[in-house]
C-alpha cells in the first residue's frame, strides 16, 4: 500500500444534515400562512466543553480563547464571535461557523493544555432549527413543559428540556420573539414531523 | 405530575427526571470482606418508608446532574432538595 | 313543532333554528339550546331506560349530574358514546340515540326484568350462576349484552387532538359569580390567570339567576365582567373547558371542546384539547349540584330538580309541563315555582317537608293561589312514562315519620330539592379534606393541601352576595401571593327585589314511610345504575357496612355521574341504616377526571405517526432506496435485510453473509451508542465499572469489555478503546446507550464525585460504517488516505483517526463477524458521501450492504453474544464462560455478586452452541431443552435456544443456547421441545463455529 | 350458626320475603385477646390465607386484621388478570396452583368470583419479543400450562377491534396466548373469601389497623392494634404496599418498594373486546368488565409513594399505548382513574415465608401481579403458617434468595408482569 497525502479537505457540499431528505418532501411552516417560521440552520460546528466552574484559571483559559466568557449563570447562553450555551454547572455547548469548530478546538486544547477538562466535537451530532413569529410560544406550548412567557423565559435564557418525546436545547434570542432549538440528529424527523403537525392544527 | 427543583435549572415537570431511589446508600468500600448477608443488604434491602424519603433523582433531560431530595412518600411534598 | 317552548324568554337564538334527529324522530330547536332543553322543548320525556330494570327515565338535571339523558352522539367513525344530553350544546343536523331500550325506549322488552327485580336485588350476580362452571360464560354472555351504555366506535377517529402545556398565576375553575369575581380581582392585578367553566357560555348560575346586580339584570353584569377580563392580555378564557382533574403540586387537566361545538364544527382543527396547566394558585369556584328528594317512584320520567327546571325555563325558554308540583325542604324550590307561575304555568302545589314552612319568599306564591303543603312530604308518583300524579303525606315535625291523610294531586311535573351540595371534587383531588356541616346539611371544604381555595357555592357559600365577596377576596390573595398588587374595584351590589329572609332547610334524605322500605315501590338514589334504598339496606343487613363497602356491593355512585346526583342521598340513607351521623360515615373517594374526558384528548398528539420518535441513521434514505427491509429496535428503525427480486429473508441473509465471508460486505452500525470519557482519573474510572484491566491497554488499542450491574448480572457489552493517555471511547450495544450513560454518570456524580473524569454521548455525532470481509483491507488500501492499513501498522484491536477519501473518520479494526473489519466511523453529515464512495469502491470486490440479521449470523458463528438475546438479566459473566474478562486484582461494578453461592453453582445455565441432529432447519429460537422427550410435567428444563440461524458459510443450522452446566456437557445430546410437541435432538458443541482460533479477524 | 348458601333458590327464597331475611356475609366480631394466629391484612390473600388455614388446616381460631375495610388495598383497584403463564417454573408452578384454584373458587366458596376465563394475549412487537413468547410459551407447555403462540391474523380474527396492520410505529408481530386465563371480579374474591372464612369460624376485624409487633426472646407474641393488643405466636402478615411498614415494626428490612400503579376505567359500553390484551412494549393492559367499562392499567410510576395515586402522564402514556393497539377508542371516555400501592421486589417475584423473627411469617412483594395468585399464595402462606415451613410451591420464595443470589428473575424474559 502506498501511503498517500491526505490534504483533501472534505468538500462541504457532501454534507447531509438531519433533515435534508425531510425537507425535500414536506412543506416547513412559514409565518405567512401559520404565524410561524421554521428554518433549519444546518451551518454550525459544535463543540462539548465540560471542565470545572470553580477553577478561575480554567475559565480564564476558554475566555482568553473566546474572547468572552463562558456563561456561568444556569440555564444562559452568551454571544459574540460564537455562542456558547450552558448545559450543566460543569458542562457547555459552543456552537460557530460550521467548519471553524475545528480551529477553535485545536487553539482552545493548546491553551486549556495542563487542566482538567473535556473538549469534544459533536459537530452533525444535532441539528438547529431557529422558530419565529408570533405563534411560536403556542406551538411549543404544545409539545414543552416548560414556561415560555416572556415574564419567565427571556432573551438570553436558554435550557435543555423536553419536546414532545424528544429533547431539545432551547434558547430565545430576541423578542419576536425568535427560537433557536438544538435537537439531537435522530430524533430530528421525528421533531420536525411534530412541529409540522402542531403547526397545522 | 410533580414539580421538582433541579438545584440548578429551577422547578421542571417530573417528565425531564429519573427516578433513582433511596438516596445515601454508600457502596461498600471493601465488597470481598462483606458477609453474604450484608451484601445483600446494601444491594436490596430498603427502608421504604410511608412518610420522608430521601431520594435520588437526575435531572435526565436537563442538566443530567443527580441530586437528592425529602419527599413525603403519602402526601408527595417536597421538603427539601440539595 | 316545539310544544313545550314558551314564547319568550331564555337565551336562545329564536332567529336560528336548528333541525336533529332523536332516535329517528326529526325535532327542532334553537342555537342555545342543548340537546336535553330540545328534547324536552319538542316535548319528549322519555330519554332513556334505566340499567337494571329497563324503566322508563326522563331528564332529572341540566348540567354534569344527569344520570338518565345518555345519548350516542353522530354513526361511524365520528361517532360518541355515552354524552349526556345536558351537556351537548345542539347543532344542525345533530343526530342521537340511545343506546338502551329494545326495541325502543317507550317499549323496551328488557323492561321484563323489573317483573323479576326481587331476584335482581344488591349483589345477586354473587349469590348463583356457579353452577354448573361452564355454563358462566353463557350468563356472562347475557350480562355483557345487557349492560353497557354506549357503542364504540368502530373505526380509526377521524379526529385529531392536542395538548397544551399552560402556566398560570391563578386558575379558577368554575365561571360562576363567584369564579368570575375571582378572575376579575387576580386579573386586575396583572397576575396571569386562567378561567375555565365547563359550559357553552360563562356565566354559570348567572345565566339563569333572576336576581339583579347593580339594578340590571345579572346577565348585563356578566356580559361586562367578560368584557373586562377579555380586555386583560394576561387572562385566558377558557369556555366549554371542563377542569377535570386536580393533581399533585398544582397540576390540573382542563379539557376543551373546541369542535364538538355548533360554531366550530367545521371548522379545522383539533377535536379537544387537554391543557396540561401548572398552576401558581388555584381557585376553585364549581358551584353547587342540587340534592333530589328520594320517595317510592322517584324515577318517573317528569320528576326533576327544581333549579333544573328553573334553568331550563330562564335560559333554554322550556317549561316542560303544564301542571307542576314542587316537593322541597328548602326556601329555593319556591323560587322555581315563582319561575312556573311567571311563565304561566300552573303549580299544583308547594309540598314541604317543613312544619314551618318557607320564609318570605312563600307570600308572593299564596298570593297568586298556590296551595302550599307544610309538614307535607310525596310519597309515591304515578304514570309510567310520565309523572300523572303524586300521593302526599303529612308528617310528624322532624320528618321522620308519616302521619295518616293521604291525598293525591294531579300534575304533569314534579320539581324536587333536597338542598344543596357544594361540588368538593376538585377540593378533594387535590387531597383536601371535607367535613360535615350541620347547619348546612352538607359537605364543605376543610383546609387544602396544596396551594388552592374553595369559593362560592362549592364553599358552602349559597348566598349570591356571599359568592361574589368570597371570589373578590380569593382572585386578590392569590394575586398578591404571586406576588401581585390587585386594583381595588367594587363588588356589584345584588338587587332584593326577590324576597330573601330564608326559613332553614330541613334535612331530608329519604321520605319517611310507613313500612320498611323494602315494602314500598322503588325508591332510587343512583339512577343511572338502580341502586335504591332497598339496595343500600340490604347491603348493611348482609354485613357491607363501609361506605366503599356499600358503593361496590351496589354500584352507588358507580355510574356515569359518578354520583353527582344521589352520592349523598346514598350515604345518609346508609348512615340511617346505621344509626350513626352522616359525618362518620363520609363519603367515597373523589377522583379524577370530574367529568369524563376522551382517551384521544389524554393521548394528545402522541398517536400514529407521532406516538414514539422513530429514530433513524444518517444513512436511513440509502437503505430505503436500496429496498431494505427494516427492523424496529428500540425507538430505532435498522436495516434487518436486503431482499433482491425474488429473494426471501433466509436467500438475502445467506448471500449477505457469504459476502461477507468470502469477499467484502458493509453495514450501518451507526446506532451504537458511544462516549467519550477524558480527565486525568479516566482510567481509574473505568476499571470500577468494566470486568476487565484497564491500565493494561496502551494508547491506539481496542478491548472488548462488559459492565456487569451491581447484581453481578451482564448489563452491556461493548468495545472500548484508549485514544490517548486520559482519554477513552466506549461503545454500548444500541438498546443500552441511554441507560450505560446515565449508569456512568450516576456513579461518578453520587458515588465517586472525587474522580476527575467528564463523558461526553457522541452517538449522534459519529456514524458508523462496518467493513467487513476478507477484502476489506485491499479495499481501504485502495483508497486515499493517511492511514496505514497494514496489518502491522494496524493491527486488529487498535484504533486510528485520520482521513479517509478526504472525510475525517477513526476507524476501528475491531470485529463483530469474526473476518477482518473495520468500524469506520465518520461525522454523520458525510456518512452518506463516504457509504456511497465506499459501495462505488467496493464494486470490483462485489460489495455487499447487510443487515441486523446478518450480522447476528455472523456473530452467532463465532459465538459472540448479544445481550438481551442471549442474556436477560438473569445470566452472569461466569454462564457466558467470559472468565477471561474478569480481572482478579481489582474490584470492580457487580464482582462480589459473583461470589454468592447461587452464582457459583455448577449447574447454572451456560452458554454453549448446539447443532441440530436431525434435518437443515434451524431449531426456533426461544425453544426449551430437555434431557428427554416425553415425561410428565412439569418437565425438567435444561435451557433454552438463545440464537438460531442457518449458517451458509457452514452449510447447516447453529445455534446457541444456555444450558444448566452445558460448559461441562461438550458432545452430549440433548432434545429441544418444540410447540408442536415433537422432539429434535440436539448436541452441544463449543459456542465458536467458525474460525476458532480467530486468524480469520486478526488477518 | 350455619351458612346461608347461596344459589338461585336462595335468592328466589328472599325475592319472596323481599330481601330482608339475608344472613351477613361475615360477621363484625370485637376482638379477642388471643388468637392461635393472627393475619395482618384484610386484602385477597390475607383473607385467602385464613380461610385455607382453616379450610386444610383446622386452624380456626385465626383473626384477620384489616386497617380499613377488606378489599380496600390492591386487591379492590386491580386491573384483575388472571393468568399463569410465567417464565420460570418456580413462579409458573405457584401461579397455575392459583389458576386451578380459580377454576373450582365459585363453588368452593359458594361466592360467584365471576372467574371468566376469556383468554390473556400477551402482543409481541418486535423480533425480542417474539423470542421471548416462544420461550415462555415452551416452556408452560413442560410446565403443563396452557399456552400457544398466536400470529397477527388469528389475533385479528379474535380481536376485530386491535390493529394488526403492519405499518405501524410497533406492529403486532405475534402473542402468546392462554385460554384459560381471564378475568375475574376483584371485589367478590375478597367478600367470598371473607364469607368463607367466617363461615369456618374466622374472625373478621375491620377497622383495626396493626401499630407494632410484639416480640419476646426472637419470638413473635402478638401484635398492638388501634382496636388493642392481640396476642398470638404466629402473624402472617400480607399488606401488599406496606409490607416495609410492618417490617418496620418488627426490626426487619425487605428487598422492596413501593410503588404507585395506575388504572382506568371507560365509561361502560356494549361488548367490543372479549379478552384480555396486555403489551409490554407499548405498554398497556386491556379488558373489558361484564358491566361494560374497558379496565385498563397504565405502566408504574417511578418514585416510591403510598398515596394510591400517580402522576398524570402515566396515565397519558397508557392512553397513547391503548390507541395505537385500538385507534378506534380513541373518542370513549375515561370515567375514574385511581391508583394503588405495589410493593416491587427485585426480581418481580414475591417473598412468601418465614423471617428471623420465629412465628413472623411475611407474604408479600407480589407487585403489580398478584391479584391473580391470590388463592394460590393463600393456599400456600397457610401452609407455611400452619406447618412453620414453606410449601414446595413457595419455598424457591424465600426472603434468603436474596442473599444466596437465587433470584427467580420474571423481568429476565420481557414478561409482562401484570
Ligand atoms: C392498578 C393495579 C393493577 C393491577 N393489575 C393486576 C392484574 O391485572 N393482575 C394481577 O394479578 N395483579 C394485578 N395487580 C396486583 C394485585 O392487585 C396485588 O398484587 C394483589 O391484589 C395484592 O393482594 P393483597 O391481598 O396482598 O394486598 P391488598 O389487597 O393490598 O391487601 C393488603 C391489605 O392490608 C391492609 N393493611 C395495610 N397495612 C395494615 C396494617 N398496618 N394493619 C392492618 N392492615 C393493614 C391494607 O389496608 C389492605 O387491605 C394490580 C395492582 C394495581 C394497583
Ligand atoms: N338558592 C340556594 O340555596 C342556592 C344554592 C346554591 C347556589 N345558589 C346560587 O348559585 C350561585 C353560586 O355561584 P358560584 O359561582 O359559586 O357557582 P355557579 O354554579 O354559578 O358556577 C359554577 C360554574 O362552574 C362550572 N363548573 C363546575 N365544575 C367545573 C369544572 N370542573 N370545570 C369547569 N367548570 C366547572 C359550572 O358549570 C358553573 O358554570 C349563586 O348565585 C348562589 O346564590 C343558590
Ligand atoms: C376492575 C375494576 C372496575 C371498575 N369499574 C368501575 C366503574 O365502572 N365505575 C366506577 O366508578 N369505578 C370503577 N372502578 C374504580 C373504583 O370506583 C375505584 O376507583 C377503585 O376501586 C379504587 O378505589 P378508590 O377510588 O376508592 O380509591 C373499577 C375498579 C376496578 C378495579
Ligand atoms: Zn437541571
Amino acid at each position: 500500500m502506498t501511503r498517500k497525502e491526505s490534504g483533501n479537505v472534505p468538500d462541504q457540499m457532501q454534507r447531509q444534515h438531519a433533515l435534508a431528505s425531510f425537507l425535500n418532501g414536506n412543506s416547513v411552516p412559514d409565518s405567512g400562512t401559520s404565524g410561524m417560521r421554521l428554518e433549519v440552520r444546518p451551518h454550525y460546528g459544535y463543540l462539548n466543553l465540560r471542565g470545572d466552574p470553580d477553577d478561575e484559571r480554567f475559565l480564564q483559559a476558554v475566555q482568553q480563547k473566546l474572547g468572552h466568557s463562558l456563561p456561568g449563570v444556569p440555564n444562559t447562553f452568551t454571544s459574540a464571535d460564537h455562542t456558547v450555551f450552558w448545559l450543566g454547572p460543569d458542562e457547555w455547548l459552543l456552537s460557530t461557523a460550521l467548519g471553524r469548530e475545528k480551529e477553535i478546538a485545536g487553539q482552545l486544547a493548546k491553551n486549556l493544555a495542563g487542566h482538567c477538562y473535556s473538549l469534544v466535537d459533536v459537530t452533525g451530532g444535532q441539528l438547529l432549527i431557529r422558530l419565529s413569529g408570533e405563534h411560536v410560544r403556542g406551538v411549543l406550548a404544545k409539545g414543552c413543559t416548560l414556561d415560555l412567557h416572556p415574564r419567565i423565559f427571556k432573551v438570553g435564557q436558554c435550557a435543555q428540556t423536553t419536546l414532545a418525546k424528544t429533547s431539545m436545547l432551547i434558547a430565545l434570542i430576541d423578542d419576536t420573539p425568535t427560537f433557536d432549538i438544538v435537537l439531537r440528529r435522530s430524533f430530528a424527523e421525528y421533531a420536525a414531523r411534530w412541529l409540522q403537525h402542531s403547526t397545522r392544527i | 405530575m410533580l414539580l421538582i427543583n433541579c438545584p440548578w435549572c429551577g422547578p421542571r415537570d417530573e417528565s425531564e427526571f429519573g427516578y433513582g431511589g433511596e438516596a445515601d446508600i454508600a457502596r461498600p468500600a471493601n465488597p470481598d470482606a462483606l458477609t453474604d448477608e450484608e451484601w445483600a443488604d446494601y444491594l436490596f434491602m430498603r427502608k421504604n418508608p410511608r412518610g420522608l424519603h430521601r431520594e435520588q433523582w437526575v435531572h435526565e433531560h436537563g442538566c443530567r446532574r443527580w441530586f437528592v431530595l425529602e419527599r413525603d412518600t403519602v402526601t408527595y411534598e417536597i421538603t427539601d432538595a440539595t | 313543532m316545539q310544544p313545550d317552548r314558551l314564547s319568550t324568554g331564555g337565551r336562545i337564538d329564536r332567529s336560528l333554528p336548528l333541525t336533529f334527529r332523536f332516535n329517528g324522530r326529526t325535532c327542532q330547536g334553537y342555537a342555545g339550546d342543548t340537546l336535553a332543553s330540545a328534547l324536552l322543548a319538542n316535548g319528549i320525556r322519555v330519554v332513556g331506560r334505566s340499567f337494571k330494570y329497563h324503566r322508563p327515565r326522563g331528564i332529572m338535571a341540566i348540567g354534569a349530574d344527569e344520570p338518565n339523558a345518555i345519548v350516542q352522539l353522530g354513526t361511524g367513525a365520528a361517532t360518541i358514546p355515552g354524552l349526556r344530553a345536558t351537556e351537548v350544546e345542539l347543532y344542525d343536523g345533530l343526530v342521537a340515540t340511545t343506546a338502551r331500550g329494545w326495541p325502543g325506549l317507550k317499549f323496551d322488552l328488557l323492561s321484563v326484568n323489573e317483573f323479576f327485580s326481587p331476584l335482581l336485588s344488591a349483589g345477586f350476580y354473587y349469590k348463583t350462576f356457579m353452577a354448573p362452571g361452564f355454563l358462566w360464560r353463557w350468563y356472562e354472555h347475557g350480562f355483557r349484552h345487557a349492560s353497557g351504555l354506549g357503542i364504540s366506535p368502530r373505526e380509526t377517529d377521524p379526529d385529531s387532538y392536542e395538548h397544551y402545556n399552560a402556566h398560570c398565576d391563578v386558575l379558577v375553575a368554575g365561571g360562576g359569580p363567584a369564579g368570575l369575581m375571582a378572575a376579575l380581582a387576580a386579573a386586575k392585578s396583572g397576575a396571569r390567570v386562567i378561567i375555565a367553566d365547563e359550559q357553552g357560555e360563562m356565566g354559570g348560575s348567572l345565566l339563569s339567576d333572576g336576581a339583579t346586580l347593580n339594578g340590571n339584570p345579572a346577565g348585563v353584569w356578566l356580559g361586562k365582567a367578560l368584557d373586562e377580563l377579555q380586555r386583560c392580555p394576561e387572562v385566558i378564557i377558557l369556555p366549554r373547558s371542563t377542569v377535570s382533574g386536580y393533581y399533585d403540586h398544582n397540576f390540573l387537566t382542563i379539557l376543551e371542546r373546541c369542535r364538538d361545538h355548533p360554531n366550530q364544527r367545521d371548522a379545522e382543527g383539533v377535536r379537544q384539547r387537554l391543557w396540561r396547566v401548572r398552576a401558581g394558585r388555584v381557585i376553585l369556584a364549581q358551584g353547587s349540584h342540587e340534592r333530589p328528594l328520594v320517595f317510592p317512584d322517584n324515577d318517573r320520567p317528569g320528576v326533576m330538580l327544581a333549579s333544573a327546571l328553573s334553568g331550563y325555563i330562564r335560559r333554554y325558554g322550556v317549561c316542560p309541563g303544564r301542571r307542576a308540583v314542587i316537593f322541597a325542604n328548602n326556601d329555593g324550590a319556591y323560587l322555581t315555582a315563582l319561575d312556573l307561575v311567571q311563565v304561566g304555568a300552573s303549580v299544583s302545589a308547594i309540598i314541604d317537608c317543613r312544619e314551618y314552612g318557607a320564609g318570605a319568599v312563600a307570600e308572593p306564591l299564596r298570593e297568586a293561589g298556590v296551595d302550599i303543603y307544610q309538614g307535607y312530604i310525596v310519597t309515591g308518583a304515578s304514570g309510567r312514562n310520565g309523572v300523572r300524579s303524586v300521593q302526599v303525606v303529612p308528617v310528624s315535625a322532624d320528618a321522620g315519620a308519616v302521619k295518616s291523610g293521604r291525598k293525591i294531586i294531579h300534575c304533569d311535573l314534579l320539581a324536587i330539592s333536597g338542598g344543596w351540595n357544594p361540588a368538593v371534587h376538585l377540593h378533594s383531588q387535590a387531597g383536601g379534606r371535607i367535613h360535615w356541616d350541620d347547619v348546612r346539611s352538607c359537605f364543605i371544604p376543610g383546609a387544602p393541601r396544596q396551594d388552592h381555595v374553595s369559593v362560592g357555592a362549592c364553599n358552602g357559600s349559597f348566598s349570591l352576595d356571599a359568592c361574589l365577596e368570597e371570589g373578590k377576596q380569593a382572585g386578590q390573595e392569590a394575586a398578591r401571593a404571586c406576588g401581585f398588587e390587585p386594583a381595588p374595584f367594587s363588588t356589584p351590589e345584588v338587587g332584593r327585589e326577590r324576597p330573601g329572609e330564608a326559613h332553614p332547610l330541613q334535612p331530608l334524605w329519604r321520605v319517611p314511610l310507613p313500612r320498611s322500605p323494602r315494602r314500598h315501590p322503588k325508591q332510587f338514589i343512583d339512577y343511572q345504575n338502580d341502586t335504591t334504598v332497598a339496595d343500600v339496606y340490604q347491603a348493611v343487613q348482609e354485613g357491607y357496612r363501609n361506605v366503599e363497602h356499600v358503593k361496590r356491593y351496589t354500584a352507588l355512585g358507580f355510574g356515569t355521574d359518578q354520583g353527582k346526583l344521589g352520592n349523598i342521598n346514598g350515604m345518609a340513607v346508609l348512615a340511617e341504616c346505621l344509626g350513626k351521623p352522616v359525618a362518620e360515615v363520609g363519603t367515597t373517594t373523589f377522583r379524577p377526571p370530574y367529568t369524563a374526558v376522551s382517551f384521544g384528548a389524554c393521548a394528545g398528539a402522541a398517536v400514529g405517526d407521532l406516538y414514539d420518535p422513530v429514530r433513524k441513521t444518517a444513512l436511513h434514505d440509502w437503505h430505503e432506496a436500496a429496498g431494505a427491509e427494516f427492523e424496529v429496535v428500540g425507538q430505532w428503525l435498522r436495516p434487518w435485510y436486503y431482499p433482491r427480486a425474488g429473494e426471501g429473508l433466509d436467500e438475502a441473509v445467506a448471500r449477505e453473509c457469504l459476502a461477507a465471508r468470502r469477499s467484502l460486505a458493509i453495514m450501518d452500525a451507526s446506532t451504537l451508542g458511544k462516549i467519550e470519557v477524558q480527565g486525568p482519573d479516566a482510567a481509574t474510572f473505568l476499571e470500577r465499572i468494566y470486568t476487565h484491566n484497564i491500565a493494561r491497554i496502551e494508547t491506539g488499542r481496542c478491548a472488548y469489555g462488559i459492565m456487569l450491574g451491581e447484581d453481578g448480572m451482564v448489563m452491556d457489552d461493548g468495545v472500548m478503546a484508549r485514544l490517548g493517555g486520559q482519554h477513552y471511547y466506549l461503545t454500548t450495544t444500541t438498546g443500552g446507550a441511554a441507560r450505560v450513560l446515565g449508569w456512568l454518570e450516576q456513579w461518578l456524580q453520587t458515588e465517586w464525585p472525587e474522580l476527575k473524569v467528564y463523558l461526553t454521548s457522541v452517538t449522534e455525532r459519529w456514524s458508523t460504517i462496518a467493513l467487513v470481509g476478507p477484502d476489506s483491507r485491499k479495499l481501504l488500501q485502495g483508497m486515499e488516505s493517511d492511514i496505514d492499513f497494514n496489518r502491522e501498522d494496524f493491527p486488529f484491536m487498535s484504533v486510528r483517526s485520520g482521513s479517509l477519501a478526504g472525510f475525517a473518520t477513526r476507524i476501528f479494526r475491531v470485529s463483530f463477524s469474526g473476518e477482518l473489519a473495520y468500524e469506520i466511523n465518520v461525522e454523520s453529515d458525510f456518512a452518506p458521501a463516504l457509504w456511497q464512495t465506499l459501495m462505488a469502491a467496493g464494486q470490483q470486490y462485489g460489495i455487499t450492504p447487510y443487515g441486523t440479521e446478518s450480522m447476528h449470523v455472523l456473530r452467532a458463528e463465532k459465538g459472540f453474544i448479544i445481550v438481551g438475546q442471549d442474556t436477560d438479566g438473569s445470566v452472569t459473566p461466569l454462564d457466558l464462560g467470559l472468565t477471561w474478562l474478569l480481572s482478579r486484582d481489582k474490584d470492580y461494578l457487580g464482582k462480589r455478586s459473583l461470589a454468592r453461592p447461587d452464582c457459583r453453582r455448577p449447574d447454572r445455565k451456560q452458554l454453549v452452541g448446539l447443532l441440530c441432529e436431525e434435518g437443515p432447519e434451524a431449531l426456533p429460537e426461544g425453544a426449551q431443552l430437555v434431557e428427554q422427550p416425553g415425561g410428565e410435567p412439569p418437565v425438567a428444563k435444561l435451557g433454552h435456544v438463545t440464537s438460531s440461524y442457518y449458517s451458509a458459510c457452514l452449510g447447516h443450522p447453529i445455534a446457541l443456547a444456555l444450558v444448566s452446566a452445558g460448559r461441562a456437557r461438550k458432545d452430549d445430546v440433548i432434545h429441544a421441545a418444540l410447540r408442536n410437541g415433537r422432539c429434535v435432538r440436539a448436541r452441544i458443541v463449543s459456542p465458536v463455529f467458525h474460525d476458532p482460533e480467530g486468524e480469520r479477524q486478526r488477518a | 350458626m350455619t351458612r346461608q348458601k347461596y344459589s338461585i333458590f336462595s335468592l328466589l327464597r328472599n325475592a319472596v320475603s323481599r330481601n330482608e331475611n339475608w344472613q351477613q356475609a361475615w360477621r363484625s366480631p370485637a376482638p379477642r385477646k388471643k388468637y392461635d394466629a393472627l393475619i395482618v391484612g384484610g386484602g385477597g390473600h390475607g383473607l385467602a390465607t385464613a380461610y385455607y388455614l382453616a379450610k386444610e388446616h383446622g386452624m380456626r381460631n385465626v383473626a384477620v386484621l384489616e386497617k380499613g375495610w377488606i378489599g380496600g388495598g390492591n386487591t379492590g383497584r386491580n386491573t384483575t388478570i388472571v393468568r399463569s403463564n410465567y417464565l420460570w417454573t418456580e413462579a409458573a408452578l405457584l401461579y397455575e396452583k392459583s389458576l386451578k384454584l380459580w377454576e373450582g373458587l365459585s363453588r368452593d366458596l359458594n361466592y360467584n368470583v365471576m372467574f371468566s376465563q376469556r383468554g390473556v394475549y400477551n402482543l409481541g412487537h418486535s423480533l425480542q419479543d417474539m423470542r421471548d413468547i416462544e420461550r415462555r410459551v415452551g416452556a408452560n407447555r413442560l410446565d403443563g400450562i396452557d399456552a400457544e403462540v398466536v400470529t397477527p391474523e388469528q389475533i385479528k380474527a379474535a380481536i376485530p377491534m386491535i390493529n394488526t396492520s403492519p405499518r405501524v410505529r410497533y406492529p403486532i408481530l405475534g402473542a402468546s396466548l392462554q385460554r384459560r386465563g381471564g378475568v375475574a371480579r376483584h371485589d367478590a374474591v375478597a367478600w367470598g373469601f371473607a364469607r368463607a372464612a367466617d363461615a369456618l369460624g374466622v374472625d373478621i376485624i375491620q377497622q383495626c389497623e396493626v401499630t407494632g409487633i410484639y416480640r419476646d426472646h426472637g419470638r413473635v407474641t402478638g401484635v398492638e392494634t388501634r382496636r388493642g393488643r392481640i396476642e398470638a405466636d404466629r402473624v402472617g402478615v400480607v399488606v401488599a404496599g406496606h409490607a416495609s411498614v410492618l417490617a418496620g415494626m418488627a426490626g426487619l428490612r425487605l428487598p422492596l418498594e413501593s410503588h404507585p400503579l395506575q388504572a382506568y376505567v371507560s365509561e361502560p359500553l356494549k361488548p367490543v373486546l372479549d379478552t384480555v390484551v396486555m403489551s409490554g412494549a407499548v405498554h398497556g393492559y386491556i379488558s373489558q368488565s361484564d358491566k361494560g367499562e374497558l379496565v385498563i392499567g397504565a405502566g408504574i410510576d417511578a418514585y416510591n409513594g403510598y398515596g394510591q395515586r400517580g402522576s398524570f402522564h402515566t396515565i397519558e402514556h397508557a392512553m397513547q399505548a391503548i390507541i395505537e393497539l385500538f385507534p378506534a377508542f380513541s373518542r370513549v371516555r375515561m370515567l375514574r382513574q385511581w391508583g394503588g400501592i405495589v410493593d416491587v421486589s427485585p426480581d418481580a417475584c414475591p417473598i412468601i415465608g418465614k423471617t428471623p423473627v420465629q412465628g413472623l411469617y411475611f407474604n408479600c412483594g407480589w407487585g403489580t401481579g398478584g391479584f391473580k395468585a391470590t388463592p394460590g399464595s393463600g393456599w400456600a402462606f397457610a401452609h407455611t403458617i400452619a406447618r412453620d415451613e414453606p410449601h414446595d410451591l413457595n419455598a424457591p420464595f424465600s426472603l434468603e434468595r436474596f442473599t444466596t443470589g437465587a433470584l427467580i428473575d420474571e423481568h429476565g424474559a420481557a414478561a409482562v408482569a401484570h
